[in-house]
């Protein structure tokens, strides 16, 4: 047994053992303690399957800004983890669910011990065409140029998301902003951070979103960074979560999808159609795209973890200027 | 979907429009939000009808050519890169959706206008960027042609339908949104699950590569199995509807008449893809049995329940648990014969094909049709409790009749869509000798009879009280739902030629409907 | 064993764990949680399938990598979304309960749309 | 397309048109006085054509319509009908509320009636006849009471029972129709061959026997009918109900000697003739003691189809035609004679039923009437045996129970003794009337080619007069010591039907105790995990 097999092993057992404290754990504020354990945890896993570029999105995303939502949402719910208890499924139903779960783990199990051979790959096909694209980093070839349009469709799922988490607030609140919950002294270690922090942030962020064309990085990660530089210094109170309503914020939102699109869309003119890119400018255009995504990204994710807006607008002649609640209709 | 040869890595010449029906919405999704406040309603009214034409241009295509139209994203040829397709299938399908949301859309109107020179309010901008959101995600479902993207188009589609349920913002719906999208989410897991042992056994997730390299082997059942059940928990399939009543009972009118009509018809279109099209001729006959077993206690526990209910939103959705289960009858009626070689000509009942799919094109006309009437009765009286609308006929005659016309077609009267998909699916039953089917459906529209009387006997009787309108009632919005439900009573009268468009893109062994 | 074979059954077991936790856990953030677990043991399953196809030079399969990492994001909007969800809920309620039904008789048709 | 296809389609088209007119509330008001109107293509139709047909092409399900000899007769007699009733309720309507409501039942009804003689393929008769089922509904229902609702619920309940029945078994018999023909003509005729021909048969029957109420089915019919208004009862058991007659003559495979199926059909047809009459002279509605003649009367019916479908008589479909044809305007007119002696005061209402008697006792066969050519013609299908002579015999309790409806159409007099019925109730009646007594005289002679001299035989007139004498026996028996019988209620046996209501609801009652635990998510998630294995397992199994 070699010392990088026993470190994997040992990892998988980590991994499997967090994973099933979180399970078992009795609060859950432990339990989501567990989970952001976990996503760092997996975080390493990728690095040893060679898959950097997710271990990036798993550590930054996976794990940090879900843990950020998880953790928040876990102190305010405390109240009714009692009243839950008593919801719990009776023993024959848990065995029921416990050997379930048991069965769908073995046959995966099964097809992991015994896999086809050889493997399908789809490596040298991406390979083949890297040049082309003069981008070195085949994941993102494949988020950008290959598998475009999935990349496209789920920055619209982020979007949804957001409208979703929006459309939660009270009428009242619409056009107004996050207001955090807690919002600890301002002496504390995390206004610390938070004011140290985000200017070395903002230059790993970009410098990640640079690299996504050549080494692992890119939109996501970078997005997240800064997304988290941002989260802090709003979760501290340093600066406040901006309104909604505003038309800046607004088209900061849709920039990146639309530049990709955009881009897309020129294709039908200048290159072989749709999400084509004409080979002499492609990775120009893809970092191009990469940025404004970024910059989008992270204006979304830092949204959805501030959450719907809990205060009434201020500036009701700014930007949409949203309806007071005395005239918001429904 | 064809054999592989029969389809080149080019994109063929109608294949643009497929691009454009789901990059249309994507960027009305975009303008929607960037724009806000009323631009968000003129955005989608003008984007519907657009669609629609757009489907329109497809289906017109795939019909004049015969063959399915294709578009190869990037010029990424399959397995690298992903393509859309559109068969006689998906164009009908995203002509049905551009007929609904049209006229859901007009119908919206005046629920969710935005006054002008107001600001802008929650409720029309979340609705006309989730309306929009939500045709882009469905015509990419019906568009798509590799499972991931399909993965990604279904998720997108959940997280346009979720926010509709709880727009109105009382705690109940909440709950039934949270419910909903808890296990959609369970569902799209499971579905992810199987795609990526799918991809681990074959390296691509092309429907129409894998379709030439899915052999009968274990893995292949493991992979079928994970992504069938978690389509059915998305699609609602009795016993796993716990989410979808009080869903659809808790939006607002027309977003109930949205995700009856058609949300709902998404995942089980790709139940249809998987068995069809990405296993075709695999699948044996023990597991379709299962799902036409599924379908049979959808039709007696939905209807039996839409009879007890009190409130008119409720039995409405209670009945769409009922409906879905017709479109499983697909599974055991319309492969003639299982073959398990893959590549063997698989014999091929365009009958119950046609029936099954027409049963989901009429359902989803006629119940956006009713939905909208329920919620033109209950605005107008203020509940929707059922035993208060005696003699509401009276007053609102146009509204009645559309709920009733609906109700004909959910009947399987004719001339209704409803009645022709039914003596379809029953002449297949009697064909392959599954006469257990034929009972259920016998009994499934009796029963259909018996809650959509129970509405109408009290509104067209005349009341004891006078009736006060609480608010009165647009005539335009009244005739839009009429006419929406004429529509799926004219879908019977559908001319012959309409049904081999349905057939476009299945095998070659086909048999046309008969008259 | 390989590494690769290790953490796939690695992966099959968080899926088997996640699928038990969104089943029996009572509280919605629990189950929100059990889904991210179940979510990462499927995204591990296809990380061992990327790692076994390494070739052309690549340490991985490329098209898996791409495909989790936009698995991720879509989990995470549907945890921010989930999330959202049931603290409304909370403040709505005071509870956090997927078990309360819609009344069946009583009206509630609020300002219809 | 013929001039003849024309008019065929023009008997569908023009009440149509008038019902699309019915979409603006101006016309809506309109309507009801050109409710005449609707039928006259039809008796057009009725009277020119012989033997047209037109196929309204380009529809997944294609139209078909043909009209045939006993179609024609009875397209014509209902037009008759459903013209002299229109007449009747625009007399009625005029300055009414909901006039305009009642046109569009009355239209859609109508269409549907008139539809079913004409319809020549399986999908166009469904749709016809699911019509003149369903849209009946809203006449009976018509004024709003209670009683008025509780029928149209029962009859509702049986109309769609029956469009199941007839449903599963048209799929049948096109399923067993050569070459994907849906022509009813083309399905009947490879009917005997069909691998599914008992089930068929068995649908098809239960499906029409349902229409024509024979019994356990007629308790919808009683309800009905003393429900409905007086001009809709007139045409709903005058024209409507015969929709199922002309069911029978069309789908029933008469060529085919079928004795098991025709003794059992004749033997239902011939209880329902008697227990028509047993529970009818208790009723002491006239609405109901006629409804309760039209269970009897369908019987006899009935029973000619059984004999006919027995022996392999083709030639029993006009014969029955003819006898369901004279029943159109006698019923018809019996019951608009019960809405004119309403308005008809005690001096003049001998006026009113000296022709209601005429009327009456045309139905028991009193010789020169229509109603002795009518069982004159069934005597041959229905032979000299057992069958034959309790048909006979069953005229008799005709004679009795019409007498019962006399005197009961006696009590229904006017309070003020000097009323006389307005001419626009009164004429439509004894038009009505008249053509009761003409009419089948005509059909006798021209269609079924039957002579004069068959009626004045001796022997003929005799046998026509024995049940008579024996009716008005027993009647005389009845107004002695009928004050001893129960009163029973309307539709009688439909009281046994709540044991069987009440087990329904305690299983829609289990079943949602069942949704409420399988709606609970651990129950519905392990309910996926289970589906998902269970997938598995099978799907695994079957390789």
């Amino acid at each position: 047994m070699t010392v990088g097999f026993a470190f994997d092993a040992g990892l998988a057992v980590l991994v499997l053992g967090v994973a099933v404290w979180t399970i078992a754990a009795r609060a859950a504020f432990a339990a989501v303690v567990g989970f952001v354990t976990f996503g760092l945890l997996l975080a390493l896993v990728w690095v040893r399957l060679a898959a950097v570029d997710v271990a990036l999105t798993e550590a930054a995303i996976g794990s940090g800004v879900t843990g950020a939502v998880l953790i928040g949402a876990a102190a305010r719910l405390r109240p009714t983890e009692a009243a839950s208890a008593a919801e719990r499924p009776g023993a024959a139903m848990r065995l029921a669910a416990g050997a379930l779960s048991v069965l769908v783990a073995l046959a995966l199990a099964a097809l992991v011990l015994f896999p086809p051979d050889p493997a399908p790959t789809l490596a040298p096909q991406a390979a083949l065409h890297l040049a082309a694209l003069d981008v070195g980093n085949p994941v993102t070839a494949v988020l950008l140029a290959y598998r475009a349009v999935d990349t496209l469709l789920e920055k619209v799922v982020l979007l949804l998301a957001l409208l979703g988490v929006w459309s939660l607030a009270p009428d009242r609140f619409w056009g107004g902003a996050a207001v955090p919950a807690v919002r600890p002294d301002s002496g504390g270690a995390l206004v610390f951070l938070a004011r140290v922090l985000p200017p070395v942030g903002i230059v790993v962020g970009v410098y990640i979103l640079w690299v996504g064309a050549i080494a692992p990085g890119g939109a996501f990660q970078g997005g997240a960074i800064l997304a988290a530089m941002w989260i802090l210094s709003m979760m501290t109170g340093l600066t406040g979560a901006p309104e909604i309503g505003r038309l800046p914020l607004r088209l900061l939102l849709v920039a990146g999808p639309a530049a990709f699109l955009l881009v897309g869309l020129a294709g039908f003119a200048v290159a072989d159609g749709f999400l084509s890119y004409p080979a002499a400018i492609a990775k120009s255009l893809i970092i191009a795209i990469e940025a404004a995504l970024t910059l989008s990204i992270a204006v979304i994710l830092g949204l959805l973890v501030a959450g719907p807006p809990s205060r009434e607008p201020r500036h009701r002649d700014a930007g949409h200027r949203p309806a007071g609640h005395g005239e918001a209709g429904r | 979907m064809p054999h592989p040869d029969a389809i080149s890595a080019a994109s063929t010449s109608g294949g643009a429009l497929l691009v454009v029906a789901i990059v249309l919405p994507i960027v009305g999704v975009l303008l929607a939000l960037a724009l806000g406040g009323r631009h968000a309603e003129r955005v989608a009214l003008a984007l519907m009808p657009t669609l629609l034409a757009v489907a329109a241009a497809i289906a017109l295509c795939v019909w004049r050519t015969g063959e399915i139209a294709q578009y190869v994203v990037g010029g990424w040829a399959p397995p690298l890169g992903v393509a859309f397709r559109a068969d006689g299938l998906s164009a009908a399908m995203a002509l049905t959706t551009g007929v609904v949301a049209t006229a859901i859309a007009l119908f919206a109107r005046p629920a969710f206008a935005t006054a002008p020179g107001g600001g802008e309010t929650r409720g029309p901008l979340v609705f006309w960027t989730l309306l929009i959101a939500i045709c882009g995600a469905l015509n990419a479902i019906w568009f798509g042609g590799d499972l991931f993207t399909l993965y990604v188009a279904l998720e997108l589609l959940t997280f346009g339908a979720v926010p509709l349920v709880c727009l109105d913002g009382r705690p109940e719906t909440i709950a039934a949104a949270l419910r909903y999208l808890l296990f959609a989410l369970f569902g799209s897991v499971l579905y992810l699950l199987g795609t990526v042992v799918l991809y681990g056994a074959y390296g691509t997730l092309d429907i129409v590569l894998l379709a030439d390299r899915v052999r009968a082997v274990p893995i292949s059942w493991i992979a079928a199995a994970l992504m069938t059940a978690g389509l059915l928990a998305k699609t609602a399939l009795f016993p796993l509807h716990l989410w979808l009543p009080p869903a659809h009972a808790g939006a607002p009118a027309a977003g109930s008449a949205l995700l009856s009509a058609l949300v709902v018809k998404g995942s089980f279109f790709l139940v249809v893809r998987l068995w069809f099209d990405v296993m075709p001729g695999l699948p044996d006959q023990a597991a379709a049995q299962i799902l036409g077993a599924l379908g049979a206690s959808a039709i007696i526990f939905g209807s039996v329940l839409a009879l007890r209910q009190a409130r008119l939103k409720l039995l409405i959705a209670y009945s769409t648990v009922a409906q879905i289960g017709y479109l499983f009858f697909l599974f055991p009626l319309a492969p003639k014969s299982f073959v398990a070689a893959s590549g063997a000509a698989l014999a091929w009942s365009g009958v119950a094909w046609t029936g099954g799919i027409l049963q989901m094109i009429s359902h989803a006309v006629a119940k956006a049709a009713m939905f909208m009437a329920a919620g033109l009765l209950g605005e107008a009286l203020g509940h929707d409790r059922i035993a208060g609308f005696g003699g509401v006929g009276r007053v609102l005659p146009m509204t009645v009749a559309a709920f009733a016309l609906g109700g004909m077609s959910l009947m399987g009267l004719p001339p209704s869509g409803g009645f022709v998909a039914k003596w379809l699916l029953l002449t297949a039953a009697v064909a392959e000798g599954q006469w257990w089917w034929a009972v259920v459906i016998l009994i499934g529209g009796l029963l259909a009879a018996g809650y959509v009387f129970r509405v109408l006997g009290p509104a067209f009787a005349r009341s004891e009280a006078p009736i006060t309108l609480r608010a009165p009632v647009s005539r335009q919005r009244e005739a839009v739902v009429l006419a929406l439900a004429v529509c799926a009573l004219l879908l019977g009268f559908l001319p012959l030629k309409a049904s081999e468009l349905l057939e476009i893109g299945r095998p070659d062994t086909a048999e046309v409907a008969p008259r | 064993m390989t590494a690769t074979t290790l953490f796939g059954l690695c992966g099959a077991a968080l899926v088997g764990l996640g699928l038990f936790g969104v089943v029996v856990h009572p509280q919605p953030l629990r189950k929100i949680l059990a889904f991210n677990l179940l979510g990462g043991g499927v995204f591990l399953l296809f990380g061992a399938i990327a790692r076994r196809g390494a070739a052309a030079g690549m340490g991985a399969d490329p098209v898996p990598q791409a495909m989790v990492i936009t698995g991720i994001v879509v989990a995470f909007s549907a945890t921010a979304l989930a999330v959202a969800l049931v603290l409304r809920l909370f403040e709505a309620t005071g509870g956090a309960s997927l078990n309360s039904d819609p009344p069946r008789t009583e009206p509630a048709a609020g300002p219809d749309g | 397309m013929t001039g003849e296809g024309a008019l065929l389609a023009l008997t569908l088209a023009v009440p149509l048109a008038l019902l699309v007119s019915c979409l603006s509330p101006r016309q809506r008001q309109r309507a009801p006085a050109l409710l005449a109107l609707a039928p006259a293509p039809a008796l057009v139709a009725a009277i020119a054509c012989s033997g047209g047909m037109i196929v309204l092409p380009g529809a997944l399900l294609g139209l078909t319509l043909a009209l045939d000899a006993p179609g024609a007769m009875l397209l014509g007699v209902a037009a008759l009908l459903w013209i002299a009733a229109g007449l009747y309720a625009s007399a009625t309507l005029r300055g009414a509320a909901d006039a305009g409501r009642f046109a569009v039942w009355w239209l859609l009804t109508l269409t549907g009636s008139l539809g079913v003689f004409v319809a020549a393929d399986l999908v166009g008769f469904y749709l016809v006849f699911a019509m003149v089922s369903l849209a009946a509904y809203g006449l009976v229902v018509h004024d709003g009471t209670p009683r008025a609702r509780r029928a149209g619920s029962v009859y509702v309940a049986l109309a769609v029972l029956g469009e199941a029945f007839l449903l599963m078994g048209f799929v049948l018999l096109a399923q067993a129709t050569p070459g994907g023909s849906l022509l009813i003509r083309d399905g009947v005729a490879a009917l005997p061959n069909s691998p599914w021909r008992e089930a068929t048969l068995a649908l098809l029957m239960l499906g029409f026997g349902i229409k024509i109420g024979l019994i356990p089915f007629h308790v919808w019919m009683p309800l009905a009918y003393s429900a409905a208004p007086i001009p809709a009862a007139a045409v709903l058991s005058g024209a409507a109900v015969k929709a199922g007659v002309i069911g029978l003559i069309r789908f029933l495979p008469m060529q085919t000697a079928l004795p098991d199926w025709g003794a059992a059909l004749a033997a239902v047809g011939l209880a329902s003739a008697f227990y028509g009459v047993a529970i009818g002279i208790t009723q002491r509605n006239p609405k109901t003691v006629l409804a309760y003649s039209s269970i009897s009367q369908m019987g006899v019916l009935a029973a000619v189809f059984g004999a006919g479908l027995a022996t392999g008589d083709g030639g029993a479909a006009l014969i029955a035609a003819f006898y369901a044809a004279h029943h159109v305007l006698v019923k018809g007119g019996l019951f608009l004679a019960v809405g004119v002696m309403t308005a008809t005061g005690r001096r003049c209402a001998w006026q009113v039923l000296l022709p209601a008697a005429i009327l009456a006792l045309s139905l028991a066969g009193l010789p020169f009437t229509g109603g002795a050519l009518a069982k004159l013609a069934i005597k041959t299908p229905l032979g000299s045996g057992l069958v034959g002579f309790l048909a006979t015999l069953s005229a008799a309790g005709t004679t009795l129970l019409m007498l019962h409806y006399l005197r009961r159409l006696m009590t229904s007099v006017a309070m003020d003794d000097s009323r006389v019925a307005p001419a626009t109730l009164a004429l439509p009646w004894l038009v009505t009337a008249a053509a009761a007594v003409l009419a089948p005289w005509l059909l006798y002679v021209t269609v079924l080619g039957g002579g004069i001299a068959d009626v004045l035989d001796l022997s003929a007139l005799a046998s026509a007069v024995w049940p008579i004498l024996l009716g008005a026996v027993l009647a005389a028996a009845l107004w002695r010591w009928g004050d001893r019988m129960p009163g029973l209620p309307a539709g009688d046996v439909v009281v046994a039907a709540r044991p069987v209501a009440g087990l329904a609801r305690a299983i829609a009652e289990g079943f949602e105790v069942a949704d409420v635990s399988l709606r609970r998510w651990p129950v519905a998630g392990l309910l996926l995990l289970i589906l998902a294995a269970g997938l598995g397992a099978a799907l695994l199994a079957g390789h």
